[in-house]
């Protein structure tokens, strides 16, 4: 496994830094300069600044990418004009949307109304300190990351719902009880179907999850929670066959129909964020992370980011995969939506934990050879 | 077609003078269809049940005013399932305060027809249910499709709306 | 194939196979050969117009796009052919939206300026009236569709501006209109025609010549003509009908009708 | 969340067009609805009172600017009961043609607009991709892809261009492979099923006494189709089955949509034989000149010269891609008819429209209306 990591990498800039001006400043700072707690917090600033630009950048392509993506599967181009393919057409959006005004409507609530939107993308982005992209791409040792991770991804339904409260709109309110029954009602089986992979690997931390997945993918055998899994993320993500609360046909924009601007463009990148998000759990949980399969030649598993661009290219493709499910199914009602959430999707969920409890007692699968002991 | 429609246009026609000696008032030719039939606007309702149970044209295609300026004539054109043609009922109504008993007790489908009929060419239809501007704002005071509404005179066509 | 079987179906059709899959491989396989070339063009840069679309293109999928050679019936902006124009009035007098105005263009005699047709796109609905209208065949419709602009005085077409289009030789309408067979003609109600000759001077083609008639004697109270009277005769072979004539008689001595 | 009213429309992505869907809901239930129209309004009627007969065709065409050839059928085949003039054979065939091409155009933009409204994203550019191809074949022989200004009072303005008959066997070869992808992704789709299967139902009984027509009828199972029932153009000359369903649900619309568009390309092919076989003149022969003629020439004050047209009236039944469709034109010996009355089908279906939503939920109401097909073009003329 390679050394080079986003931590060591911010740490090392730090120490650069400070070496050069321990060089040129009087000797009185010196005492100051190499304390290891400063080094520790301006690493951590650092890393947390590389993890935005870098997440927001892979959010912006990811949503250059369902453009392309989802041209294709309409018989057409996508974007093509700005940049090579229209690669730089969603930098030119988001500086139209900065350049916007932002107006509220006159009976909006205030607060809600501009806390909301960055509430949710706070949360939204702060899950990427928590997801390991590869080796070291964490803030810190979690144990319970996963955990911590699912924990900050559901607190999304209370600030959509504050939004569209806030915007005393019919429609958005109507979208925002929508989403928060949606959400609410899939976060139980999405949670069980986490059960199923903790059963399995005995962690919750997401790094020692992939690293067990190194022989095989959890998704194999767990193939009911992944199904189970990618369903809920489908809701949790709010994209069709589930985008009910933003059924643009019925409800114009649905919670968020009254932003414009710069506070939309913040629910528009939340948006992808959840979408990047739902699908590096994906990859983390059931597809093996960033561990590379063994007809890879260590050539180039050797090479310093080999683990982190195997670990997009997964992600990429899963959810190009939901891309595709946007493209040809249409949405379900909402009693529907719900109906299947409860009736469907929590019995299958509990099938699944059944099961992974029954390959963990087992202790053996013949084919996938053996499965960690739990507690042994 | 042609025969079998004279023999149903010659029954209809008996059958309906005697049914109204007075009201109704003919029955004329009318390429395509079995002929218009004119009549009297006070046999109206009579007539459209007479129509539509004893004759089975149980579908109201359309209604139509035409302004003749002296007086104004309302045009029924209904279809019958049965025996897979038009019929037209034409009643001639006083320019004045032309008024006729509305169509949707037998039809329901004339209902906003008849708003537009009375919108656009001024007829009143007499226990409409929902008398309301169907295509113009509401409070509009001019009747476009009457040929006293001219074209091409922009300083005539001041909107007027009253507030209410 | 469906046209083969019976069209007429009642009731339900069987519940779909294996839940969704069939829409997603449908969408599947479209995917797969919009990969190879999608239906769409990128516009500004290719145009359906453009000689590549102009023989059918058949893409992996079979897709004909474009619409060939017979773009050209395609009734876009108007060319002007100002040398052949005969001030007619016909392409004004056809337009349903009054879009066509009859201006002075250079080049007439000063008395009786040469009048060509200018028209405000704002207003026209390209219904190809004034160019079916047009005798000469020197209004036709052109190919082209683009005509953005940034202010509305900029979408009327000045005459000299309409011979602009007509000298990039853009492709143009090819189907002309026959004339229709029984056509009325100019007649003449002699009595009531004083001479003047202005049908025949603002006859666009010359057909109206005047010639003399044997005037019949004064009456008795009346003084005698000064001059030789004249009548004007039309030549129907090559009146176009405009009714240029007509509108400007003194006397309303023309009228429309059939030869006896 | 008590009772309220919302207004869908007239700027709501569930309204094609400018009109406005009052409803009341209680939570997600529809209690009452409220159709407002009247936004497109433009009159159309009272406009033609004031044109030639030919230039009317002009606004035909923007009556319902999905099925423009349709109406200008409609139009003149009114006109020319009126006027007393009978169209050349072939020029009724084209005018079949082109109706069934319009039908394709209009069925497939319903097809495109309707699962847009469900929410399915691909189809809506596969019909729009599909409709283009239509459109290519009316630009090639009318000139223009929505406004044609084809039809003329005696028959049509040309013949079609040579290598058209080829072409339009190619698209129709093509359309027919893509109609079946069509109900791939709709009939073949669980979710779709479960969207519209018992949604908006409306009995025959309760669709003959609201005076509903086309699709929507025929999905309730009356057989009623102004082709079959009193044919005009050429429709008594070619064969094709009345399309009907029995569940009187959106499903049901659905396939009969669907099966119109079978028998479209059904007639299409008809049509393209025989006018191969029949070469002719389009446009009525020796016609006065000022019935063939797009202009009428002029006098002094522009349309000075009155001319001796017969007097005469006539009414024009037509199915349109959306229903039944009527015209009444009266002429009264004016170089303009003195009245024209059009009934636009969808009219009458949205008046309706309280039978079919009342009882159902708010995310209904898109596939519901979508179902209806409504053009508001054509319905506030």
């Amino acid at each position: 496994m390679s050394t080079v990591t986003l931590y060591s990498v911010a740490n090392g800039l730090i120490v650069a830094i400070l070496t050069g001006l321990y060089s040129v400043l009087p000797h009185a700072y010196f005492g100051w300069l190499v304390n290891p707690d400063l080094i520790l917090v301006l690493s951590v600033l650092v890393f947390g600044a590389i993890l935005l630009a870098a997440s927001m950048i892979n959010t912006i392509m990811l949503i250059w990418y369902e453009r392309k993506l989802l041209g294709r599967f309409m018989d057409r181009r996508g974007a093509m004009h700005v940049g090579y393919a229209g690669l730089l057409q969603n930098f030119a959006d988001g500086i139209k949307l900065f350049r916007k005004n932002t107006y509220k409507p006159r009976d909006a609530d205030g607060l809600g109304f501009y806390a909301a939107p960055t509430a949710y993308m706070v949360t939204s982005v702060m899950i990427f300190a928590i997801l390991p992209a590869s080796w070291g791409w964490t803030a810190g040792p979690l144990p319970l990351s996963l955990l911590l991770a699912l924990v900050v991804f559901s607190f999304a339904p209370l600030f959509i719902f504050l939004s569209a409260w806030s915007q005393a709109n019919k429609y958005s309110l109507i979208g925002g009880m929508r989403s928060a029954a949606q959400m609410i009602a899939y976060e139980v089986p999405i949670l069980l179907a986490v059960v199923a992979v903790v059963i399995v690997s005995g962690t919750f931390d997401l790094t020692t999850i992939v690293t067990m997945q190194t022989n095989y993918w959890f998704g194999i055998p767990l193939f009911v929670a992944l199904i189970v899994f990618v369903t809920g993320m489908l809701a949790e993500m709010e994209r069709i066959p589930f985008d009910l609360p933003e059924a643009e046909a019925e409800l114009v924009e649905g919670w968020n129909t009254e932003y414009g601007g710069m506070l939309f463009a913040f629910f528009m990148l939340s948006d992808y964020l959840r979408a990047l998000i739902g699908s590096f759990l994906v990859v983390l949980l059931f597809l093996g992370g960033w561990t590379m399969p063994g007809w890879v030649p260590s050539s180039l598993t050797a090479l310093p980011l080999a683990a982190l661009f195997w670990f997009l290219l997964k992600t990429y493709i899963v959810f190009g995969v939901f891309v595709w499910v946007r493209a040809s199914l249409p949405r379900v009602r909402t009693d529907q939506l719900l109906r299947i959430g409860w009736m469907r999707m929590v019995p299958l969920s509990l099938l699944a934990i059944v099961l992974a409890a029954l390959l963990v007692l087992a202790k053996c699968l013949p084919v996938l050879g053996c499965l960690p002991g739990v507690g042994g | 077609m042609e025969a079998s429609a004279r023999l149903f246009q010659r029954d209809l026609m008996g059958k309906l003078s005697k049914r109204f000696p007075t009201g109704f008032l003919g029955l004329d030719p009318f390429p395509g269809t079995f002929g218009r039939i004119r009549f009297d606007p006070a046999i109206a309702l009579e007539l459209f049940r007479e129509i539509r149970d004893v004759h089975a044209f149980e579908h109201l295609a359309m209604v139509a005013g035409i302004d003749w300026v002296e007086r104004r004539e309302v045009l029924y054109t209904v279809w019958s399932d049965v025996h897979r043609g038009y019929l037209l009922l034409s009643a001639m109504l006083p320019a004045e305060r032309p008024h006729i008993e509305t169509a949707t007790t037998v039809w329901p489908s004339a209902n906003w027809h008849e708003r537009e009929t009375w919108e656009l060419v001024d007829i009143t239809f007499d226990h409409h249910p929902d008398l309301r501007n169907l295509l113009l704002p509401t409070g509009y005071q001019f009747h476009p499709l009457l040929r006293s509404f001219k074209l091409h005179e922009p300083e005539e066509l001041e909107v007027k709306v009253r507030h209410v | 194939m469906a046209t083969e079987e019976t069209a007429v179906r009642s009731g339900k059709t069987e519940l779909p196979l294996l839940w969704v899959a069939k829409p997603l491989a449908t969408a599947a396989r479209q995917f797969g050969r919009s990969l190879v070339r999608p239906s769409t063009i990128v516009y500004p840069f290719e145009r359906l117009e453009d000689p590549k679309f102009r023989t059918e293109v058949h893409v992996a999928s079979g897709k004909p796009i474009g619409v060939g050679a017979v773009w050209d019936n395609y009734r876009g902006v108007h060319a002007l052919n100002l040398e052949t124009c005969i001030s007619c009035n016909l392409c004004a007098f056809s337009c349903p939206d009054i879009c066509i105005e009859m201006v002075t263009v250079p080049g007439g005699d000063p008395k009786h300026p040469k009048k060509c047709p200018q028209i405000d796109y704002g207003k026209c609905s390209y219904c190809g009236f004034c160019s079916d209208a047009c005798p000469e065949g020197c209004l036709t419709m052109t190919t082209r569709y683009e005509l953005s602009v940034t202010k509305r005085s900029e979408m009327v077409y000045s005459p000299e501006r309409l011979y602009g289009v007509y000298k990039e030789k853009l492709p143009m309408n090819p189907i002309r209109l026959e004339r229709p067979k029984n056509e009325d003609s100019i007649l003449l109600d002699a009595p009531l025609c004083i001479g003047c000759n202005a049908c025949a001077r603002d006859c666009p083609t010359n057909c109206i010549t005047m010639l003399d008639i044997p005037k019949a004697a004064p009456k008795p109270g009346e003084k005698p003509a000064k001059r030789i009277w004249k009548e004007p005769v039309v030549n129907d072979s090559d009146c176009v009908r405009c009714g240029t004539c007509i509108s400007v008689c003194p006397k309303e001595c023309l009228f429309w009708g059939t030869h006896p | 969340m008590s009772e309220m009213w919302i207004n869908m429309g007239p700027q709501h992505p569930m309204t094609h067009g400018l009109w406005n869907l009052r409803v009341r809901i209680d939570g997600e239930l529809v209690l009452e609805v409220d159709p407002e129209m009247g936004y497109l309004h433009r009159g159309i009627e009272k406009i033609s009172e004031d044109r030639h007969y030919n230039e009317v065709i002009t606004l035909m065409d923007r009556t319902c600017y999905v099925a423009g050839m349709a109406w200008e059928n409609l139009f003149i085949l009114g006109a020319e009961q009126a006027l007393h003039v009978e169209p050349p054979e072939r020029a009724k065939w084209i005018r079949t043609l082109s109706e069934e091409f319009q039908r394709i155009g209009s069925h497939v933009m319903w097809y495109a607009a309707f699962v847009q409204d469900i929410g399915l994203m691909a189809p809506f550019l596969y019909g729009m991709r599909d409709r283009d191809l239509v459109l290519d074949l009316f630009q090639s022989y009318t000139g223009a892809r929505m406004t044609y200004e084809y039809n003329r009072v005696g028959g049509v303005r040309n013949d079609l261009p040579p290598g058209f008959i080829d072409r339009a066997r190619k698209v129709c070869d093509w359309l027919l492979d893509r109609f079946q992808e069509y109900d791939d992704l709709c009939l073949g789709s669980d979710i779709f099923r479960k969207r519209c299967d018992g949604l908006g139902v409306l009995k025959a009984a309760d669709c003959v006494r609201a005076g509903i027509t086309g699709p929507m009828l025929r999905s309730a199972g009356v057989k009623r189709d102004v082709r079959k029932d009193r044919p005009y153009n050429a429709y008594d000359q070619v064969e094709f089955d009345v399309a009907v369903a029995d569940g009187a649900d959106v499903t049901a619309r659905y396939l009969v949509r669907m099966e119109e568009l079978r028998q479209s390309v059904r007639i299409i092919r008809q049509c393209l034989d025989w006018l191969e076989r029949n070469p002719g003149p389009a446009m009525a022969e020796n016609l006065p000149r000022w019935m063939g003629a797009p202009y009428a020439p002029v006098g002094k004050e522009g349309y000075l010269l009155k001319r001796n047209y017969p007097k005469g009236v006539g009414l024009s039944a037509i199915e349109e891609p959306h229903g039944e469709a009527l015209a009444y034109v009266v002429n009264e010996g004016g170089e303009h008819p003195y009245r024209v009355k059009l009934k636009s089908p969808i009219f009458t279906n949205l008046s309706a429209a309280k039978h079919y939503l009342v009882g159902y939920r708010v995310a209904d109401i898109p596939p519901i209306m979508g179902s209806v097909d409504v053009c508001v073009g054509e319905v506030d003329r």
